[in-house]
């Protein structure tokens, strides 16, 4: 992952400052950076939106496309994950460079996001066996500041809202086949029950503490860190030791208990604000990058 | 002989008052811990403790470290510097092939402007070495013969037999009686075991 | 697809014979108040596990690990020198871990070619055992472990980090403890330790869930921690400690199989 | 030309435009930052952002250095979900490294490279939605990104594509004229002094229509060479205004 | 000689499996039958996949990523010794003509290389072939489609008994049998030569090297052929002795 | 490619046809690529390849050899990529080659021999040898002897014939291929397909053995006509 260079004495500086609850940006430890959200963004897609998290961007881009469904789920429809780490974020990207942090990624993505709790994966069933709707979620990383995986879980969760699947009508065709039937109409679709998918929140431990939504600097402080992934409920659907070092048992109860509480107050005001920028519909000036 | 305490890692040895670390051990909160899984042993060196250290069935393979005599064996050389693979850290065999550079500045103690690298090295020479840095991001390990002892040990001639020494900086072919140039190293009993 | 031209081909599509067994009724774990093999639930019952250190002749360390009929492979080889080059690879050593099933080793004939779930286990396997090695004694080298998984019947991770761990204390790898790795099926309100394949792919999808520790067991410092599925954070907790308490059950027989790899060599001379 | 028509009985596009007519344009510099310079560009359907990073030293082998002046480096992109048929890769097929090649092409002819000797210039540029002009809209957006990091150039590089629609020039082509199966012609101009930095053209095309086909380029890329003027001036008017307070 | 040991390992996942040691070499081979429709050219045949992996587990000479060109050549090797001893015949994998047959898929893998891989994959692939067990198949009449029935395993018709015997050649005038790694990387030649049980030769496999002459090469083949007694009565009492309590 | 260049230096012959030995026609040009070092186009029959080497050159890091020449072999098939196949006729050429070539005196650089099939019609793998033969002396490396390939197949009533079509070869019972040096006739390499007795090897090696004189005869007048002309 980019990673930034921190020196002994900042090293102490922040830790310091993390024991007493006072981060260099002036939050507090379980407090988030300030976060942009916006939906719809690139007209080519179902569905997509753009999270801004600090200095984090990302993109995501959802298209659905129908496949057939894997045959150990003959009845579900199924997501794909694609995490492009462009160069766009940073240099060291360029090439193949991304690609390993990419797939490494997109593969917590799927363990997250693709399955029953978190998505109705029934619903993107067109006829069991035979077909079924393939969700691909491309992420696009624009830029990175830490916490990649809070603010692509978000904006996931503001993409998979936005997304809008056309209606699909099964004809008997003329060889007995069973033919399908896109609605053309851009009114006629289907939209998605998000209200269970998870929020990631990532907990980095520095110190005796831990901080949520590190930046990369913070990040660096710290040897190890717990992925916590949180529905609107507060149950825990996914959890993910990260980084080098080892943790004491009684720290990891200590964090996914702070991970369950922020990540839980989380939900709400996200999807507060995703209905209300529908509610605004069209006349929602679209910002895009020219904001 | 008693059997030998055996421990694996992570096994808590003694505390720090009763011992003084050795190899294959490390500290933690003031108490030392087995770092292998092999012999406990106790000795004393003098001090007032005793040193305690872990032991595999032979010595734990180290790494080419810094100040290291090492037995290389010269792969290439160009005017700047030769190139080496490391074949042995003083007396224990490496399993993997580490490779060294021996820099033009380092292959005499004295005269250092005027020594020739293919004067002093040909390809499959045995070296003996010290190592001086472990280098930097680029480079491999650096390597210096700028002492006696260190320098050309067997080298052959271009008929294929083993030259024989006949000055510091020369050696002559048995066969051939031709002399060829070469860092020539006066060989320390020591390592004339083997 | 891309076509494999470095593999002996075969057909282009093949089925499974499983897939074509008249369906049987799925018969659910939860209904059972024991388990199939005799194991009880929410015990830290591990399925019985034997170990041994250095079989293979060519790698520095290696060891096998056969729990129930899990059975896993691993050799170590290095510390030798680094392949990549970069700022963090000068000052301490890097681990590199590569996993494997073999493709026999599920009820389905796995591919040749790595899928992104392997990688993923090997990633949960690096990220497992780097805790445990004290990578800053081998600057500028590189260690490698590589697991193979003969047979899979459930708990493949958990077992290779044990089997990993034990092949690079058999490699003579400084390290500050051995890792143990263990994981519990949560099904409904119930706990199975040490799941079999079975276990861990049957039962209502919804209520289950795994969990996956890694556990420095002298220091008790966890190294490694996965868990998917929906639970509640007081259960997860719980699952925790179980997976804990298996690894201690488990560290007994692992510290017996050093020792007994240590004792085959020759003794050291008194130095 | 089966199927649409292009140019319809009163001269008209498809999207109500004149044949000399541009889209849109709208663009925004400075969106990233984290890069040394970044820009974004929306040219009707058509989106694309581009960072610049440098001048700084070489990376990767050192033997790409050239002792008298800056390597650029480009990479060109496409976001998977970029198109009406999503991408399996981003970059990295033949299309793209061609784009990659031809970006650098253009920018090694305005950038002065020569005032950073021995450094690189690394612009990556990627298209977030594709709807005709990948190219121009690239180009387009990287100078800006240039100019935002400060990197001095020969002049803006402005970018267009045209093409020939019964016999009538069209500048600024969207997807559906491009696919049309026409010619299609991408050109690069130094606006100011009239050069051409690049001139890519595939299909067939009778030479008697070709000075035709690049003045209308040409005319198309001066136009736009005006709008990024003021896009320029507008952010430079912005950001003096917060310094000088 | 080193001595052989084969052993039959269960690998419940598997169809067939077998585990050999000849001498450090260890090789694993497990065999997965898996349906599909047979080939064009021959309907009445089924497939057999052989493919010989050495991962970088086994040596630290294998580095990770796509087979080596020497893993290449041992399938290679394994799949010609296949077709030229004819160890398992198509026609019997073969369920429907025309619709529906076997194709075996005999992965094997290295665990430990110390030279001689040739032998000890053939001796794996045998093993594993005999106590490979296939469930029943019917294609049901109705439906036209297969119906699998594991109560009813069936063993494999291994109809040919092929051994391999490799020989290290030091230029033209020391033979070594079952070299270790060691022997042959110093080897200028190598040679392997497999036999089945009617002493007749299935293959003579040397890729290049030193040249042989005749009476060498007369040498080699009768010393292949007495292994072949001796192995092939080795895999017997295996067998045997893993039989009785399936 | 066979009737490409103007400049067709190579040769057809007769050979006398006996009714054991019986090769097909073959013909041979050398150094008819520019590019390469050195190389030969060998034809038998309908077969036909082009092969080239390139080197001594330089030699990646990773694959170099301290004492001597790293040599790759490719064998590219008529359409398609190379597969396991290819794979290990590749690394039976190359063993070959190694055995003959005095590798020693070039060390640390590269050889490349790369081997275009133009068409199979049988005995494809003696067809690679002999055209990289042909090629590695016009390369002008040194070599310690020559070597060439014979195929012979055995009918399904016992008959053996010399340098098979790959008619011959689908219907044959058994097939083997072998490379005999040109110093002492000794057999350098065997690939053998199908069963066969100890008898029926020793047969084909013998009549290999007389094969290979026609063919070590026929290299020696096509270099012979090659340099003729050049001096």
């Amino acid at each position: 992952m980019a990673a930034v260079q921190v020196c002994e004495a900042e090293k102490v500086y922040i830790m310091h400052g993390v024991r007493d609850d006072l981060r260099v940006d002036g939050r507090g430890c379980e407090d988030y950076r300030h976060m942009e959200i916006e939906t719809d963004v690139v007209s080519n897609t179902d569905g997509s939106a753009r999270v801004k998290l600090g200095y984090t961007d990302v993109l995501v881009g959802i298209k659905a496309e129908i496949g057939k469904p894997k045959p150990a789920a003959p009845d579900e429809g199924y997501l794909e994950f694609f995490v492009d780490c462009s160069a766009n974020a940073t240099p060291e990207f360029e090439g193949r460079g991304g690609e390993e942090l990419g797939s490494e990624l997109s593969c917590t993505l799927y363990k997250v996001f693709n399955n029953v709790n978190s998505l109705e994966l029934r619903a993107l069933c067109i006829a069991p066996r035979e077909h079924c709707w393939v969700l691909y979620v491309d992420v696009l990383l624009l830029q990175c500041d830490g916490n990649l995986f809070d603010a692509i879980s978000i904006a996931i969760k503001a993409a998979l809202f936005n997304t809008r699947i056309p209606k699909v009508t099964i004809t008997e065709g003329e060889e007995g086949g069973a033919e399908l039937e896109l609605s053309d109409d851009p009114y006629d679709c289907v939209r998605l029950n998000v209200e269970n998918v998870p929020c990631i929140v990532t907990l980095c431990k520095i110190g005796h503490r831990h901080v949520v939504d590190a930046t990369l600097q913070e990040k660096a402080c710290s040897v190890a860190g717990l992925l916590v992934s949180v529905t609107h409920k507060g149950t825990i659907t996914c959890v993910r030791k990260v980084g080098g070092g080892s943790l004491e048992p009684e720290s990891i109860f200590e964090m996914t208990e702070t991970g369950k509480r922020v990540g839980k107050a989380l939900h709400a005001p996200l999807m507060k604000l995703l209905r209300d920028e529908e509610a605004q519909g069209k006349q929602r000036q679209k910002v895009g990058f020219l904001g | 002989m008693s059997p030998r305490k055996l421990c694996v890692p992570g096994e808590k040895l003694c505390s720090t008052e009763d011992c003084i670390p050795g190899t294959g051990t490390y500290l933690r909160h003031g108490y030392i811990f087995a770092a292998l899984a092999g012999y406990v042993f106790r000795k004393n060196e003098g001090e007032e403790l005793p040193v305690i250290s872990v032991v595999k069935e032979t010595e734990a393979q180290l790494l080419p470290d810094v100040g290291a005599i090492v037995t290389c064996k010269v792969t290439s050389i160009n005017p700047r510097f030769a190139k080496v693979h490391i074949l042995y850290v003083g007396s224990t065999p490496l399993k993997d092939r580490f490779r060294g550079t021996i820099r033009k500045e380092d292959v005499r103690a004295t005269e250092k402007d005027k020594v020739e690298i293919y004067k002093s090295f040909r390809p499959g020479d045995i070296v003996l070495a010290k190592v001086i840095s472990l280098g930097d991001v680029q480079s491999n390990y650096l390597l210096t013969t700028a002492e006696n002892e260190l320098g050309v040990v067997v080298a052959h001639s271009e008929a294929g037999v083993q030259m024989i020494p006949i000055s510091w900086c020369e050696m002559q072919c048995p066969r051939t009686h031709g002399k060829e140039f070469r860092k020539v190293a006066r060989v320390q009993p020591e390592f004339l075991q083997a | 697809m891309p076509v494999d031209t470095k593999r002996v081909r075969g057909p282009e599509e093949s089925q499974s014979p499983l897939l074509f067994l008249p369906s049987i009724a799925k018969k659910s774990v939860a209904a059972e108040r024991g388990r199939q093999d005799g194991r009880r639930r929410g015990q830290a019952d591990v399925r019985p596990v034997f170990a041994r250190c250095g079989l293979v002749s060519q790698a520095k360390g290696s060891a096998y690990i056969e729990a129930g009929n899990t059975k896993l492979i691993c050799s170590v080889f290095g510390p030798r020198e680094a392949e990549r080059k970069d700022e963090a690879g000068a000052s301490s050593g890097r681990l590199l871990c590569d996993l494997r099933f073999a493709p026999f080793s599920c009820p389905n004939r796995g591919a040749w070619i790595p899928s992104s779930e392997d990688k993923d286990t090997a990633q949960g396997l690096l990220e497992a055992l780097r805790p445990g090695v004290r990578l800053h004694r081998y600057p500028r080298a590189q260690i490698e472990v590589n697991v193979l998984v003969l047979e899979n019947d459930g708990s493949a991770l958990a077992h290779a980090i044990t089997c990993a761990s034990m092949a690079l204390a058999d490699a003579g790898i400084e390290m500050y403890d051995v890792v143990l790795g263990c994981s519990l099926r949560l099904d409904g309100n119930s706990f199975l330790l040490d799941p079999t394949l079975q276990e861990e792919t049957a039962g209502e999808p919804g209520a289950q869930g795994s969990v996956t520790v890694a556990l420095l067991p002298s220091l008790n410092q966890v190294s490694g921690l996965q868990a998917d599925g929906d639970m509640r954070e007081d259960t997860l907790a719980e699952a925790v400690r179980a997976c804990m308490e298996g690894c201690h059950k488990l560290y007994p027989v692992i510290q017996r199989a050093l020792l007994r790899a240590v004792h085959k060599r020759a003794s050291p001379s008194e130095s | 030309m089966a199927g649409l028509e292009l140019l319809s009985d009163q001269g008209y596009r498809l999207d109500g435009r004149k044949p000399s007519e541009l889209r849109k344009v709208q663009a925004r510099m400075g969106v990233f930052t984290q890069a040394d310079g970044s820009a974004y560009i929306e040219q009707g359907n058509t989106k694309a952002l581009a960072v610049v990073y440098g001048p700084h030293e070489v990376r990767g082998s050192r033997s790409k250095a050239l002792h008298d002046r800056a390597v650029i480096n480009c990479q060109y992109s496409m976001a998977t979900f970029s198109t009406a048929e999503r991408k399996r890769r981003p970059h990295g097929d033949r299309k793209s490294s061609e784009m990659s090649l031809h970006l650098k092409q253009t920018f090694e002819a305005a950038v002065l490279t020569s005032l950073y000797p021995r450094s690189q210039i690394d612009i990556f540029v990627k298209i977030l939605q594709s709807d005709g002009g990948n190219y121009s809209a690239c180009v387009n957006a990287a100078t800006l990104a240039v100019i935002d990091a400060g990197i001095p150039m020969r002049d803006y590089v402005c970018a267009c594509s045209a093409g020939f629609v019964e016999n009538t020039a069209v500048v600024d082509l969207c997807h559906a004229e491009e696919s049309g199966g026409g010619t299609v012609m991408s050109l690069a101009l130094l606006p100011r002094g009239g050069q051409v930095a690049l001139v890519q053209m595939d299909a067939r095309l009778h030479q008697d229509h070709l000075d035709a086909l690049m003045e209308a380029a040409m005319t198309a890329c001066r136009s736009l060479g005006q709008v990024l003027d003021g896009v320029v001036r507008q952010h430079l008017q912005e950001v003096s205004v917060l310094t000088a307070e | 000689y080193n001595f052989t040991y084969p052993f039959s390992s269960s690998i419940s996942t598997a169809n067939g499996s077998a585990l050999v040691k000849i001498g450090n070499t260890t090789v694993i081979c497990g065999i997965k039958g898996e349906l599909t429709c047979p080939p064009s050219d021959a309907p009445n045949k089924g497939y057999i996949v052989p493919n010989v992996d050495l991962p970088p587990l086994c040596s630290s000479r294998f580095r990770p990523g796509p087979p080596s060109e020497q893993a290449q050549v041992a399938s290679q090797f394994i799949a010609d010794v296949i077709d030229s001893s004819n160890v398992i015949q198509k026609e019997d994998l073969c369920i429907e003509k025309g619709k529906l047959s076997w194709v075996l898929y005999c992965d094997i893998i290295c665990l430990d290389y110390d030279g001689n891989l040739l032998d000890t994959c053939v001796v794996a692939l045998l093993a594993a072939l005999k106590n490979a067990r296939l469930p029943e198949v019917t294609i049901n009449k109705e439906t036209d489609l297969a119906e699998v029935n594991t109560d009813k395993l069936h063993h494999l018709n291994v109809s040919k008994h092929p051994v391999s015997s490799s020989f290290s050649i030091f230029d033209n005038t020391i033979v070594i049998v079952d070299p270790t790694v060691e022997e042959e990387t110093l080897s200028t030649a190598m040679m392997t030569v497999v036999t089945d049980e009617d002493d007749r030769l299935c293959m003579l496999h040397k890729p290049g090297g030193s040249a042989l002459s005749g009476e060498k090469l007369q040498d080699c083949i009768s010393r292949a052929v007495t292994r072949h007694r001796e192995v092939s009565k080795l895999i017997e009492k295996v067998m045997d002795s893993f039989e009785p309590d399936k | 490619m066979r009737d490409g260049p103007n400049t067709h230096v190579g040769s057809m012959m007769d050979v006398a046809v006996s009714p054991v030995l019986a090769l097909r026609k073959f013909g041979c040009e050398q150094s008819l690529l520019s590019r390469p070092d050195g190389s030969s186009s060998f034809v038998q029959g309908d077969t036909s390849v082009l092969a080239g080497v390139y080197g001594p050159a330089e030699v990646k890091i990773s694959k170099e050899i301290y004492d001597r020449a790293t040599l790759e072999v490719m064998i590219q098939p008529k359409v398609g990529l190379s597969g396991v196949r290819e794979r290990a006729q590749e690394h039976c050429v190359r063993q070959t080659c190694e055995a003959a070539l005095l590798s020693t005196l070039h060390p640390r650089s590269s050889l490349s021999l790369i081997l275009q099939i133009i068409h199979d019609d049988g005995s494809l793998l003696s067809c690679c040898l002999n055209a990289a033969c042909m090629a590695l002396m016009d390369a002008g490396l040194p070599m310690s002897c020559l070597f060439c390939g014979v195929t012979c197949a055995i009918e399904q009533d016992g008959h053996i014939v010399t340098d098979p079509t790959s008619q011959q070869e689908k219907e044959s019972r058994a097939l083997m291929t072998f490379a005999i040096d040109s110093a002492e006739r000794r057999v350098m390499m065997s690939s053998t397909r199908g069963s066969f007795s100890v008898n029926e090897l020793q047969q084909c090696v013998a009549l290999s053995q007389r094969a290979s004189e026609e063919i070590f005869q026929f290299y020696r007048d096509s270099v012979r006509r090659r340099y003729s002309k050049t001096l």
